[in-house]
């Protein structure tokens, strides 16, 4: 029987392997996705948590999410382009003008 | 089905997002102006932005003693709400007023930028108007999403890219434990409306006390610590603040900051009364930590936006004292505070809009040494801020930091009051070395480049008048800021 | 007219400063002579109060002028509220004297930006005066800060070589302590409000009838002494004082000399003894040993000084300390020793650091081994350094003695004699510093040829000494003119300071005690 | 009635502010030296005036509140002054030996650059120490005090180019401000003990008055008097504060006459007269000033042995002498006291201003020579009888007085002294040793200057030799007042053993007699023992004028022998027994040292080092905290990731 929780530990799991990814990677593309996994964690918890109290809430909010994520991906790509152009990298080690 | 589409619309109340609609319009009408428009020549669009943001502050206006309920209760425009928006608009528009001439300095004169920063104007209204985490959520999103474009403005400049990609990914990674958070509190209370999840406490004050509980607590509220740059969440601020277009450096200090407090203040006291005295701890340990931080390393800076950048973390952390002190006091403070803190911060940036360079590279203490002799208008109101940002009278930063340390020692957080007064101390060292800089040495360079234009003349002469008003007859809006506060 | 009077004394400077800002700002003349013209005006209003006989009759507030002016509700109110009385009176007077002064004296001084020179005076004219008269804690706060402004301006613009330094220096130096005043004020407010006495928000006339606990008096008065104590400047919070000093011009030493540092014995006098009494007791040991340390400290460092103006600084640090014993003796006779002496300061080393001044725009130098012989060459200005140096000894017959002597008399009264003793050999090191230096500058033949063309003290020098010289030897000679119009109000202050104003240690002769009682007494009712 | 007292005072006051305002206009010097000097016998015979009109009265005290003076509470102090019988002597004395001193400048300071100048001090000094003796209150006395010693500073150094000169000033000054310290803390102490038990006053009249309200010989009159008595010893140079007496002697001559002689220095001798109530209930403290008095005569007599500037074997003279006045309060002769204060006036004026005069005319002599000897130096001079006739028989007949001969001025005082230091219920026969061991040497050295300068063959450089003139009438004139004065000033009281009155005695007693009879101090012993006494005195003073003939005149060489064979004593006393160099050591010095390690080494290092400190570690602090700032995305979301755990635990547990 699967439980609620087996939903919460699994969105729990990929939170953390998101996480996980962001502090461990360079490459703005594979961190971009680690946040996405993260993102995504989230909308399957708000999914069982919606299932699990009984109202729609949780997955209208997953809608929302969604969407927002999207905006988010066309702009931080948009950015990771632009950055791209003018440096020929996009490994976070070279975001190293703006420090101290 | 009938019927729920029929309560719908008897809950829909347009009156409640209306000033965020209108500026959504305008936003969109300046894009199409844009198109039509010929290259490079933005002055009518900013002014139709100003326009925008003049209605836009009337119609919410309208809300003052007036508050208007809608969507199913998720958006409330209340006095609350009405005096974070007008701190929004009026950071919105000193920003547009600097921003015409200094597109053109450095050769950006794009008319997306005022629909940019209307669209974060819009967010940040909605993050102050909002009661449920969705819209607040959402708000957020939108202010967010148009700050990384913004931060990354200047597209051929490396600097500029990289404070929009760090902006972003740190924005997006804070977003995911904000989300994480609000899907915890869901879990536990099944809803998603602040004044809902602080009923099911009140119903269930045992039960509801749980890990998850206080956990998704946290992680909402980390999302917001990490839009008014508290600390260990600030760390994107100095290089974001440094790298983006001065301009929208001084609009992210001032109007998505209030935004941000605002969610803050609304989700924390409204929703998440029942932490009251696990959020104070919380409060009070980052309050001293955000001061401190961003005080202490702006001591040793050398670039001037970065170190106003520390400056607006450690006022971030004055400003959390008035949620320590969660009192009524401390929280008509913080209003009070943010707004001031639009004047001051906006005026001083638009000083350095004014003396940049292109590329603004002179924008360095050793870059202004002088520069009150050359400019004595400018260096007269830039000391003027500058001394507001120290909180010395009769600056409306004294007003307000006393508003605000009056709130914690009413409270009785007599040794946070002494931290914070420490911590000022500390500061004026740093905004003395700039009066150092412009006064006591002598000038290297002629300013000849300067140019005084009318709009941002305009912005600083409202924000040296209201620094000023608000230092020596804070009496009225400090009353509005007490109507405002919960 | 006399009910708009102290405002109209306080912001006239203010509004001298607007026109200021219109004026040609090449026009050197016209500016200073513009700036004298302000602060005689300010003089004159001001002057009705010298002549008020109200004050030798009632120890109360007087001119009061009362407006609301922040009013959140129960959150917090602030007025208008500022008066003038016997305590205050001649500090105010003081500043409206010295002002004029320090301007004239600046005719030849200052070249670099004149305009910003005298705008800053006035304000710092503004800000003294408003800090006198203030009666509202929050309003009082206002102007304490508000001078730190133009004082900073004033040593970083047109200060010495090492002038950033010191500026910085005096600045943060004196925002820390009033910081932490800041919060104790706070407190104060919120703790009678809890307590149900505020009616009239900051008013210290209020706040004097609070009952605090012990304990909270304790920390308030270490909060507010630490400020007042860093501004008197008390040992060892000192070391701003000649740094800020050395460096600043001429007028800016002669102000922060003659009336700044009068703030924060003034300071104690007025608020921090009043406002807790019972804290008092256990903070007067202490703070008279400090007083005694600064007395004899600062005379010893004074004494080995290379550089004339730093010696008169050291100087400084121990004539207050002669001020601040006197205040703390808790007696009639130590408090008008000390507010005397707070006149007498502003009078003497204002005038030395004018003299010091006049040396300097003739040499540039300030260093005792460039001069000697200069009395040959400056017989007037010899007499002039003389006279004043020793009213600055304190010798019989000038204003110095009287304060000194009042001082330690009340100390003697007070239970602080053996503070008192080792404050009186203050006495003999005064000399020997002051005496030392003038033989070395004045005395002896002219060894240094530069010094060979020194002139004698221009008219204009010699019409900035001459009313210092007439209240050096008023004070001296008549101090009753001063003290006929203090009494009353240090009377009414000692009773609030929870002491007897007129209490030797043990009384043996009653009859005369109650007779000043009942006199008190009456003033209370008066109010 | 004696309405009129304030003029004594105002008089030179009114000459001291016209010279100096006015003076360096005029230029005439005899307008100036005029008024100054007109000025000064207008005073006096106010002051004669006042003493006639007081001998005919039947009260003797008499109190002129002039104005209030401070008023704060139960303190009143008036500006008033105090006539008595102690006060009318001593007016007498200040306003008529200056009054001839103030004439004899007006010659001897002829042709100085700095003329109006010097009356005017001189006139401001004759009004403090005018105000000193009048003053009746203690702290319109201690503006007297004070005020003469502002003249002393002003007139010691009145030749400031030469650095000896202001370097003698200072230390005139601070000394005496040494001495203050000790007056301003009796003062204060005697005012708080009287204030405690309800006298509320520094009036001399109520001090006099309450003074029985303080326990006899208790602690507090002792600490008290002690305190009083230091001041004394710095204005009136005893044991341990005489050193600067000596070195005043760079002021002009008549300087050293009026204040270095006559008036000022006998301020303390005064003070302790004018508060002798207070005194004779110190036991412990009048032998303290006995001893001290006795001890400062006899070691400024060895000391002035040895001298050969003839105005520091004067001023020697000066401290040994003034230690025979304290001597005699001590033991409770206060009159006695009184009295060799007036004589000592007359014949120390004089002797002041005959070496005056000789300074003059061989300063004089080496100017028309174009020289530069030393013309105080008695090496130079001799055989100056012939050359300054007049100024040789005043100084001799000075001499004699001062040396203690029969029927001359100075005996009458000098041996009612030494008896009551022998007879007093307060003295000892060891103090009249003491005193007799002082009087022979006085009477030594005294005639070895007169042997030296005025006998002798004439050691004078021979080009300057003829030009050595008696000097001018002005001089003259107080020459022959003072001599004459110091012949007979003593036959006002002579004692009554030798079958006088001693009208002075009884014209003071009302000032002393209370406090004598009350404390029980009188001298007793049989009439034998005074007359033995008397002739022993003599005797050892006679003795002493034989050896300064023995070596001076008779063998001229003994001298430079007995200097050899008693080199090492010689060279201790003629350097004054090192005692400058002890202070040097003891107190100056490490005063220096101090302040300059307060300064350099603590002011700057520790107190400001603190300061400095903090801003060093705050700086510190934040450019340490600026490198946590890596610029590296991971780094900072690391930091929020930390930040996150950390907050959710904290909050969570």
């Amino acid at each position: 029987m699967i439980t609620v929780n087996h939903y919460l530990l699994l969105s729990a799991i990929l939170f953390a392997i998101g996480t996980f990814g962001v502090l461990t990677r360079k490459n703005a593309i594979v961190i971009f996705m680690c946040i996405e996994v993260m993102l995504n964690s989230v909308n399957l918890t708000f999914i069982a948590l919606s299932r699990h109290v009984g109202n729609m809430d949780g997955q209208i909010f997953v809608f929302f999410v969604m969407t927002v994520a999207a905006a988010e991906a066309a702009v931080g790509l948009a950015l990771m382009i632009a950055f791209f152009r003018n440096k020929d990298s996009i490994d976070t080690d070279d975001f190293n003008m703006l420090k101290w | 089905m009938e019927n729920l589409v029929q309560e719908a619309i008897q809950n829909v109340n347009f009156q409640a997002i209306m000033p965020s609609l209108v500026l959504c319009v305008f936003g969109m009408v300046i894009l199409m102006v844009s198109v039509f428009s010929k290259r490079g020549s933005t002055t009518h669009v900013a002014w139709l932005s100003i326009v925008a943001l003049v209605v836009t502050g009337f119609v919410a206006l309208t809300g003052w003693n007036n508050p208007q309920a809608g969507f199913a209760g998720s958006v409330l425009f209340d006095n609350f709400a009405t005096f974070f928006s007008m701190i929004c608009i009026i950071a919105a528009a000193l920003t547009i007023l600097m921003s015409d001439d200094y597109l053109k300095r450095e050769g950006y004169p794009v008319s997306e930028y005022y629909s940019l920063i209307l669209f974060t104007t819009a967010g940040a209204m909605w993050m102050a108007s909002g009661t449920d985490l969705m819209t607040i959520f959402l708000g957020l999103e939108v202010l967010s999403v148009s700050l990384y474009v913004l931060a990354g403005f200047f597209r051929n400049q490396v600097r500029s890219n990289e404070a929009g990609l760090k902006y972003f990914f740190l924005g997006a990674f804070s977003t995911g434990f904000l989300l994480y958070g609000v899907a915890l509190l869901y879990g536990v209370t099944g809803t998603t409306k602040l004044e809902g999840i602080a009923a099911y406490v009140r119903a269930n004050p045992e039960s509801a006390m749980n890990t998850m509980f206080i956990a998704g607590g946290a992680l909402l509220l980390i999302g917001f610590l990490f839009k008014v740059a508290a600390a260990p969440f600030h760390m994107w601020t100095p290089d974001v603040y440094q790298g983006a277009p001065t301009p929208i450096t001084a609009f992210m200090s001032a109007g998505p900051k209030a935004a941000a407090f605002a969610a803050l203040m609304r989700v924390s006291i409204v929703g998440l009364d029942g932490l009251q005295s696990e959020l104070t701890s919380m409060f009070w340990i980052l309050a001293v930590l955000t001061m401190t931080v961003g005080n202490f390393i702006a001591l040793s800076q050398k670039d001037l936006k970065r170190m106003l950048a520390y400056s607006s973390i450690s006022h971030a952390g004055y400003a959390m004292v008035g949620l320590v002190a969660w009192n009524e006091i401390g929280h008509s403070a913080i209003l009070f505070y943010m707004l001031v803190y639009t004047f001051m911060n906006m005026g001083a940036f638009a000083v350095l809009v004014l003396i940049g360079k292109k590329g603004e590279n002179n924008l360095t203490l050793e870059g202004i040494a002088g520069l009150g002799y050359k400019k004595p208008v400018l260096g007269i109101v830039l000391t003027i801020f500058l001394f507001s940002l120290m909180g010395l009278p009769p600056t409306a930063g004294f007003t307000a930091k006393f508003y605000i340390f009056a709130g914690a020692i009413e409270a009785g957080y007599i040794w946070l009051a002494v931290l914070g007064v420490l911590n000022s101390a500390v500061s004026l060292y740093y905004y003395l070395r700039v009066m150092v800089q412009m006064y006591f040495k002598d000038p290297e360079e002629d300013f000849a480049w300067v140019s005084i234009n009318p709009p941002v003349a305009i912005s600083i002469v409202i924000s040296v008048v209201g620094v000023l008003y608000l230092g020596i007859f804070p009496n009225s809006l400090m009353n509005l800021a007490k109507l405002a506060g919960f | 007219m006399a009910d708009y009077l102290l405002s109209m004394m306080t912001f006239f400077p203010l509004l001298g400063i607007l026109i200021l800002l219109f004026l040609p700002r090449d026009n050197g003349g016209l500016l200073k002579g513009f700036t004298l013209a302000v602060s005689l005006i300010t003089f004159a209003i001001s002057l009705p109060l010298a002549f008020d006989n109200v004050f030798t009759t009632s120890g109360g507030m007087h001119y009061r002028e009362f407006y609301q002016w922040i009013n959140i509700g129960d959150f917090f109110q602030m007025n208008y509220n500022i008066g003038i009385d016997g305590i205050s009176l001649w500090l105010v007077m003081l500043t409206t004297f010295i002002t004029p002064i320090t301007i004239l004296s600046t005719w030849n001084a200052v070249e670099k930006n004149i305009k910003g020179f005298m705008v800053m005076l006035l304000l710092l004219e503004t800000g003294m005066l408003g800090a006198f008269i203030s009666l509202d804690l929050f309003l009082f706060y206002v102007f304490w800060e508000l001078m730190l402004i133009p004082m900073y301006f004033l040593i970083g613009i047109w200060g010495g070589k090492n002038r950033i330094y010191a500026a910085v220096k005096f600045f943060i130096y004196t925002a820390v302590g009033s910081l932490l005043m800041l919060v104790a004020i706070i407190f104060v407010y919120y703790y009678a409000q809890q307590s149900g006495t505020i009616t009239n928000g900051f008013g210290i006339q209020e706040l004097y009838k609070l009952d605090l606990p012990y304990n909270a008096q304790f920390w308030l008065f270490l909060a507010f002494g630490f400020s007042f104590a860093i501004k008197v400047p008390m040992f060892p919070l000192h070391t701003w004082l000649p740094d800020a000093h050395t460096e600043a011009p001429t007028a800016g030493s002669v102000i922060l000399a003659a009336v700044l540092l009068k703030m924060g014995t003034y300071g104690y006098v007025r608020f921090a003894m009043p406002l807790f009494p019972d804290a008092l007791p256990t903070f007067i040991p202490f703070l008279a040993f400090l007083s005694v340390v600064g007395i004899i400290y600062g005379s010893l460092v004074a004494m080995m000084q290379e550089d004339i103006k730093k010696l008169v600084a050291y100087s400084s640090v121990a004539h207050l300390g002669f001020v601040m014993l006197g205040v703390f003796a808790l007696n009639l006779q130590g408090l008008a020793g000390g507010m005397i002496q707070m006149v007498n300061h502003g009078i003497s080393t204002g005038a030395l650091f004018l003299i010091v001044g006049f040396l300097y725009e003739r040499r540039h130098t300030r260093l005792i081994t460039e001069f000697g012989g200069i009395a040959t060459k400056m017989p007037i200005f010899a007499t002039i350094f003389m006279i004043i140096l020793f009213s600055s000894i304190g010798l019989p017959g000038t204003n110095g003695f009287v304060g000194e002597f009042l001082a330690l008399m009340g100390a003697f009264q007070g239970g602080l004699r053996w503070y008192a003793v080792f404050a009186t050999t203050g006495v003999i090191l005064a000399a020997v510093y002051m005496l030392w230096v003038y033989q070395r500058v004045m005395f002896g033949k002219v060894t240094n040829p530069k010094n060979e063309n020194l002139k004698d003290l221009s008219v204009r020098e010699i019409i900035i000494m001459l009313p210092l010289l007439l209240f050096v030897f008023w004070i001296g000679i008549y101090p009753n003119t001063f003290f006929s119009k203090m009494n009353p109000a240090m009377e009414q202050m000692l009773i609030q300071m929870g002491a007897n104003p007129v209490a030797v240690v043990e009384m043996h002769q009653p009859a005369a005690v109650e007779h000043a009682v009942d006199h008190a007494e009456t003033q209370t009712e008066h109010k | 009635m004696y309405s009129n007292l304030w003029l004594i005072p105002f008089f030179p006051l009114i000459g001291s502010i016209f010279n100096g305002l006015f003076g360096k206009k005029i230029k005439n010097e005899a307008v100036i030296g005029g008024i100054a000097t007109g000025l000064m016998f207008l005073s006096f015979l106010v002051a004669a005036q006042n003493l006639f009109k007081l001998l005919g009265d039947t009260k003797k005290v008499h109190e002129l509140v002039i104005a209030s003076w401070m008023t704060v509470g139960n303190f009143q102090l008036n500006w008033e002054l105090l006539l008595d019988p102690l006060s009318a002597v001593m007016i007498m004395v200040v306003t008529g030996v200056g009054t001839l001193i103030h004439l004899y400048s007006i010659g001897y300071m002829h042709g100085e650059e700095g003329y109006y100048r010097f009356f005017c001090y001189l006139n401001l000094f004759a009004f403090a120490m005018l105000m000193l003796v009048l003053g009746g209150n203690a702290l319109v006395m201690f503006i007297g005090w004070e005020g003469v010693g502002l003249c002393s500073y002003l007139l010691i150094g009145y030749y400031y180019e030469k650095k000896s000169a202001s370097t003698a000033a200072n230390k005139a000054f601070i000394v005496n401000r040494v001495g203050d310290f000790g007056f301003l803390c009796g003062l204060l102490t005697l005012f708080w003990a009287l204030a405690e038990k309800g006298v509320w006053t520094l009036n001399f009249v109520k001090i006099a008055e309450s003074g029985h309200l303080l326990e006899s010989g208790g602690l507090l009159i002792t600490v008290v008097t002690l305190s009083f008595f230091l001041g004394a010893t710095g204005k009136s140079a005893q044991i341990p504060l005489f050193t600067w007496l000596p070195d005043a002697m760079e002021g002009p001559t008549p300087v050293s006459a009026l204040i270095h002689a006559a008036t000022m220095v006998t301020a303390g001798v005064y003070m302790i007269g004018r508060m002798n109530g207070l005194f004779a209930m110190a036991p412990a403290t009048m032998m303290t000033i006995a001893i001290v008095g006795g001890l400062t005569a006899f070691f400024a007599a060895t000391i002035g042995l040895a001298q050969n500037d003839i105005k520091r074997v004067l001023a020697y003279s000066t401290v040994s002498q003034l230690g025979y006045m304290f001597l005699a309060m001590g033991v409770g002769a206060f009159s006695a006291g009184i009295f060799h204060l007036m004589t000592h006036a007359f014949f120390k004026a004089c002797l002041f201003l005959g070496s005056g005069s000789v300074i003059h005319g061989l300063h004089h002599a080496y100017h028309r020579a174009h020289l530069h000897d030393d013309p105080q130096d008695m090496r130079n001079m001799g055989g100056l009888r012939k050359k300054m006739p007049i100024t040789f028989i005043t100084f001799l007949v000075s001499t004699i007085a001062i040396s203690g001969i029969p029927f001359f001025s100075g005996f009458f005082s000098k041996d009612e002294i030494l008896w009551w230091s022998f007879g007093s219920t307060r003295g000892h026969w060891l103090l009249w040793l003491l005193g007799a061991a002082a009087a022979g040497m006085t009477a030594f050295y005294m005639f070895r200057l007169v042997f030296m300068t005025f006998f002798g063959e004439q050691k004078t450089d021979a080009r300057a030799r003829d030009h050595i003139p008696e000097s001018p009438f002005t001089i003259t004139i107080p020459l022959m007042v003072l001599g004459f004065f110091a012949l007979i000033g003593g036959y006002i009281g002579i004692p009554k053993i030798l079958g006088g009155v001693n009208r002075f005695d009884a014209f003071l007693a009302p000032v002393f007699e209370q406090a004598q009879h009350a404390n029980e101090i009188h001298a007793h012993g049989t009439l034998a023992t005074e007359y033995t006494l008397m002739a022993i005195s003599v005797a050892i003073a006679t003795v002493g004028i034989f050896i300064a003939w023995v070596m001076y005149i008779k063998n001229p060489e003994l001298p430079a022998k007995f200097v050899a064979r008693f080199s090492r004593a010689h060279k201790v006393v003629f350097n004054k027994w090192y005692i400058d160099e002890l202070y040097d050591f003891l107190f100056v010095s490490p005063c220096k040292r101090l302040g300059t390690f307060l300064w350099r080494g603590f002011d700057v290092k520790v107190v400001d080092g603190v300061v400095n400190g903090c801003a060093w570690v705050i700086k510190g602090l934040g450019t340490g905290l600026r490198y946590t700032q890596s610029g590296y995305l991971y780094n900072y979301a690391m930091a929020m990731v930390v930040g996150v755990v950390v907050i959710v635990g904290f909050l969570v547990f």
